[in-house]
């Protein structure tokens, strides 16, 4: 565990000393939203309201929320299909989430694009992605994008600890590298991919994330329970990439409560029910985030009641929205596959771009 | 005969093959301790072990080439997509080496593996999740494409593919491994290469694959009782080799023809079919030959408008009728 | 005009849409220092610098990804692939992410990226370099093909592909980078979706894309010399979008057409053309389609055996006098 | 230039000790067959006899004699496109190898493959491959083939410095270490993949091999000029594979003499004329061996000179054969796609195969 770049003269960053009480207050309350919502969506999935998978990050939120809160106006994200708490965190409404999730056309991706294909490019949140590693020359390609705009942004981009063994991983990895990419690729550890334990689908050494040795490249590896240690020890690599473009890869161990997505009958098989409960009782990191917040006295036991509740109204509120949305119409099937002919443009008007028959 | 499911068919055709012959071995991921994603294999890591079950890391372009490394020496690697749709991140070695390598050095190796997976749309799993690559490694000499469309076909083709000394891309359907059917108790294996007439008629052939056999089913039982249409039902089952004779002769008795996919219409079997049947039956068609495909966009999420998307028998109908 | 090389007509292309437009940048192996394998952006990097002229490692699965994700954040780039043959290890990226990433968003964003490269047999590089993914592209809703035969069409529609706003399949051909056309001297654009009848005439429609249109052509004039048959050839230039009416309006006129094509026959792009024309014009056929492709094997490498494979003036002319 | 894991009980391998003279002879005798086999292979490419692309091995022959000739009839080989060399020293005729470029029937690949694809099963040679890195799953795959049937063999296969960057061979390190392989990847580093160094094409830190750390295998650095050395060095891999099926990833340095291929008009352009000369000069693998074997006594000047002289007959002779020899007929176009249908089973006698029009 140790980062083998440190970021220009830090060893350990003082963002969080920076937090006024209302941005803690905020932090805790991104958690409980995620958390929330994916209850909800799951109730509403088993009553057979939404299709296809849900794979749910509940006992994952310090990550998405800790990292993400320490982006601004230039910085971006990317992540896999694991993807509603990136997005909420990112600040995605519950409503065009939860509609998604419904198949409606008020859904963010207008129901097109489902639980593991959300986006919100106006947020610099840039999906969602299904093919597992598929995304990660897409985050090397964001902070190229930057880099050439001379923007001084970064791009996180997440992917599993099964995702690594992809080879697109790799190739941009050396790229990142190579051409000295503002990207943190954050391994969110949970132990498993399915049901394949780390041990049974990596070849490693001491962790995950010295692969990035092999590419002289940054890394670190931590736990993610606590919010505050995942904003220390992201923002020294978001300092990094800002500052001089180069990329970190993160290894920040965590661990899923649920099965890999809805569908997943094993989820008690591949891990005992002591491994799952450990992690509840003594690493929850809504539990642990809450209690040093009590510790500070930036809140009281009343006010996460609040929070909490506060979360799941939102949450509900949003099952309604989405259950009164409409669907897509059947045209819109054919919509959004070209730019140009959405757009009207002069250059749709030759030739036929569908093949119907 | 027993009533079992498309997926115990599929079983029991790695079970036994597993047992007849010890180089056959399923490789892919999640598919021995979990059982597989969609449980395919349920008990034979628990019946066969770690030798002959083996999970992979999420490396299709890894496991993929090492399993045809292996074939070349003489194993029979089935090997497990958890989707056909994550072969795009292994297909060169698919094409290349699967399909080109016998070929570059002149007959003088072979490659005796089977790729296997669901390929279908259907699960509102989205447009990553969806995809149909059936003719897509069709286009390719070297590689075999095959897509049984019940449980009997399912079981019979695939020990057929797993003894085949060609590499077999065989297509399943993950919305047909719940479903039954009669399957013989004994042993029985069917030849890649020979269509299956699922449904005698006269009146017009819908040819079809896969899934899409089912939907002309419901179409064909639809068009007689509403249309007095009587509908010859031409299950391919494999794509390549492809039993141009059994299409011909039916389109030659019904003088009509519509090819019905799941898959995207530009370039895909339908097309092939239509290019193959008005070449070498232009004087006994009556009528153009009509293709029903999806529609023709990346497959869409929401699971009602997905469900349009896809062929359902009330547009085979229509085209059947508006051919008429 | 000027008389100038296909190879020429695709860097002055380059070298006007680098000048043009800050955003265009042009990444691959082998571009910038090397001036490209096959000297397509021959002193594109001295003239424009290390920004806008990107070597890079062979990683095609990365390189490709990561001009996609700089799209979405409205670069321009165009991809080099040194040869098409290469796109099978970056295909998830190209079919997923460039592909569908606009769908799947509800089209909240768009991906202007141009893949570019030599996408052709003949030049006895082996199976493995001699693919042409032009059917396989074209399948999948959300991308654009096209494939000039002409430096003329070449340069105007490389201009207008680096203009568009969605991800553009340009497949170019090795055989024609070292052939001259006229080429006007002032600034032109060519849409996507407009054939070119590149030949008129009356007998037969030859339909063709890229360098099949060069055989069409002297099959043309062979079949007026000697067997007073008045050829039409028309180049499709985009496959997708197509130009239907064009080639519809042809075969209207000439009432029989052969299709031809570099690429192996099974769902290839003739089979596309030959199932789109006898459901459109059924009745305006006096004979079946006829098809010439690749003979079906992956590509050959004996030089003279390779010329045989592939279609030639004689094949055409044959199929021509078939169908009469 | 480290060996990080030792082969069992020794550090330094014996295997020279046990070459006698003949075996030397032999040694330096398959190292002059390539190097003339090649220059004769170019000559009639340049007279237009040959078409495609022609890599030439020339600088590199200590690599792949010295490491093939530590193989025993359990081992197998597989390399890439620049694979002359690899299948001389398999032991494949320069006449099935020279009628191969010549496109003629009697080719090894019955002229199917070309240069690139050279194939001879027989010898446990599996190719010659086109595509970069594209052959590193397939040698994971032999090496499996060989752990399944027990046997107690190991698979050699070779890459480029450039093909490191491919995704599958990453894909396949990783299949390799988890499963226990016994595999040895062999990355003939000249320095350039085509005209790009190896700077720029590879984020790393001391050596490329070292990018097996991350997979927590064995790898090992050394200079490929010296074919003693190469076969010291090489043989701890091997026997390692042999006895404990561990993979091991070893980075050989070499040089190509001529450009990427004969297509190359580049060749002096990222490379300065100093730096060939140099190493045809000072680092000529044929030169250092032969001067080995004089000093040891094992042979004379003049028996070098008749053994170059030997090697330029044979390929002459090579090139006769492939002259005379007859081309594929049109008819073989669409033999050798199917296994089932050269062979007439039963299995063949369904449905048609190939879709000619
Ligand atoms: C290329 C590809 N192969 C397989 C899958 C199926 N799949 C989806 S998620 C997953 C496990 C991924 O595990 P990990 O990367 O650890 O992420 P986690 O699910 O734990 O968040 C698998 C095998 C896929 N989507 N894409
Ligand atoms: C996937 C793929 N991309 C690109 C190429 C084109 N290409 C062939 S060899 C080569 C350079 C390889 O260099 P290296 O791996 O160092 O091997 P060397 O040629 O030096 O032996 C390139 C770019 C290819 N054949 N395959
Ligand atoms: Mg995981
Ligand atoms: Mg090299």
């Amino acid at each position: 565990m140790q980062t083998v770049l440190q970021s220009p003269g830090e060893s350990r960053s003082t963002i969080n000393d920076h937090l006024t009480k209302a941005d803690k207050i905020r932090l805790l309350r991104d958690m409980y939203r995620i958390r929330r919502f994916e209850q909800t969506s799951l109730k509403y999935y088993n009553l057979g309201r939404m299709g296809g998978f849900l794979h749910l990050y509940s006992g994952q939120e310090a990550v998405a929320v800790g990292t993400i809160s320490l982006l601004n106006e230039n910085d971006h994200v990317i992540t896999a299909y694991r993807d509603h708490g990136h997005a909420l965190a990112a600040g995605m409404s519950m409503n065009e989430c939860m509609a998604e999730l419904f198949g409606k056309a008020t859904g963010c991706s207008k129901g097109k694009g489902g639980s593991m294909h959300f986006f919100a490019p106006d947020k610099r949140y840039w999906g969602g992605h299904g093919i597992v590693g598929g995304q990660t020359p897409l985050g090397a390609g964001i902070a190229y994008a930057l880099k050439y705009k001379r923007i001084p942004g970064c791009c996180l981009c997440y992917l599993g600890d099964g995702a690594i063994n992809q080879g697109a991983f790799h190739e941009a990895l050396n790229l990142a590298a190579l051409f000295q990419l503002p990207v943190i690729y954050i391994i969110e550890n949970n132990g498993y991919s399915m049901g394949t334990s780390q041990k049974r689908s990596s070849a490693y050494k001491g962790s995950l994330a010295e692969r990035a040795e092999a590419y002289n490249m940054a890394w670190d590896v931590f736990l993610g329970e606590d919010l505050y240690e995942v904003r220390n020890r992201t923002n020294i690599a978001i300092e990094r990439a800002r500052k001089t473009q180069q990329p970190t890869l993160l290894e920040i161990q965590t661990y899923r409560y649920y099965g890999h997505s809805v569908a997943d009958a094993n989820a008690k098989k591949y891990r005992t029910s002591e491994e799952i409960e450990d992690y509840k009782s003594n690493h929850d990191p809504l539990q642990i985030f809450a209690k040093a917040l009590l510790d500070e006295e930036v809140l009281t036991d009343a006010d996460i009641q609040e929070i909490d509740k506060a979360a799941k109204e939102e949450a509900n509120a949003a099952v309604a929205f989405a259950e009164e949305s409409p669907l897509p119409q059947e045209s819109d099937i054919l919509a959004d596959v070209y730019w140009e002919v959405d757009n009207q443009t002069d250059a749709a008007k030759n030739g036929s771009y569908f093949f119907n028959t | 005969m027993a009533l079992i499911t498309y997926r115990e068919a599929l079983r029991t055709a790695l079970d036994e093959e597993i047992l007849r012959d010890e180089n056959v071995v399923v490789i892919g991921e999640e598919v021995a301790q979990y059982n597989g994603a969609y449980k395919v294999t349920e008990g034979l890591w628990a019946a066969h072990g770690d030798t002959r079950l083996v999970d992979t890391p999420i490396s299709e372009a890894g496991f993929v080439g090492m399993g045809i490394g292996a074939a070349m020496l003489g194993l029979r690697p089935v090997i497990e997509l958890m989707f056909w749709s994550f072969a795009y991140v292994a297909f060169d070695q698919i094409v290349n080496n699967a399909g080109c390598v016998r070929y570059m050095s002149g007959g003088l190796l072979n490659v005796p593996i089977v790729i296997r997976g669901p390929a279908n749309g259907g699960t509102n799993v989205g447009a990553t999740h969806s995809h149909t690559p059936e003719n897509l490694l069709a286009n390719m000499p070297g590689l075999k494409v095959v897509a049984p469309a019940t449980a009997y076909d399912a079981k019979g083709l695939l020990k057929t593919s797993i003894r085949d000394n060609d590499p077999v891309m065989f297509m399943e359907n993950t919305l047909l491994y719940g479903e039954k059917w009669d399957v013989p108790d004994t042993e029985y294996l069917i030849p890649l290469g020979q269509a299956d007439i699922k449904r005698a008629g006269s009146d017009v052939s819908l040819i079809a694959h896969g899934r899409a056999v089912i939907t002309c089913l419901k179409a064909a039982e639809l068009l007689v009782a509403e249309h007095d249409i009587d509908a010859e039902v031409v299950d391919l089952r494999s794509i390549r080799p492809l039993d141009e004779e059994t299409v011909l002769n039916s389109v030659r008795k019904t003088h009509r023809a519509v090819v019905v996919e799941e898959g995207k219409p530009f370039c895909g079997i339908g097309a092939q079919m239509a290019s193959m049947i008005q070449e070498k039956a232009f004087d006994d068609l009556d009528a153009p030959i009509g293709r029903v495909a999806s529609l023709d966009a990346p497959a869409i999420y929401s699971p009602p408008l997905e469900k349009r998307q896809l062929p359902d028998p009330q547009r085979v109908i229509e085209k059947v009728l508006r051919l008429s």
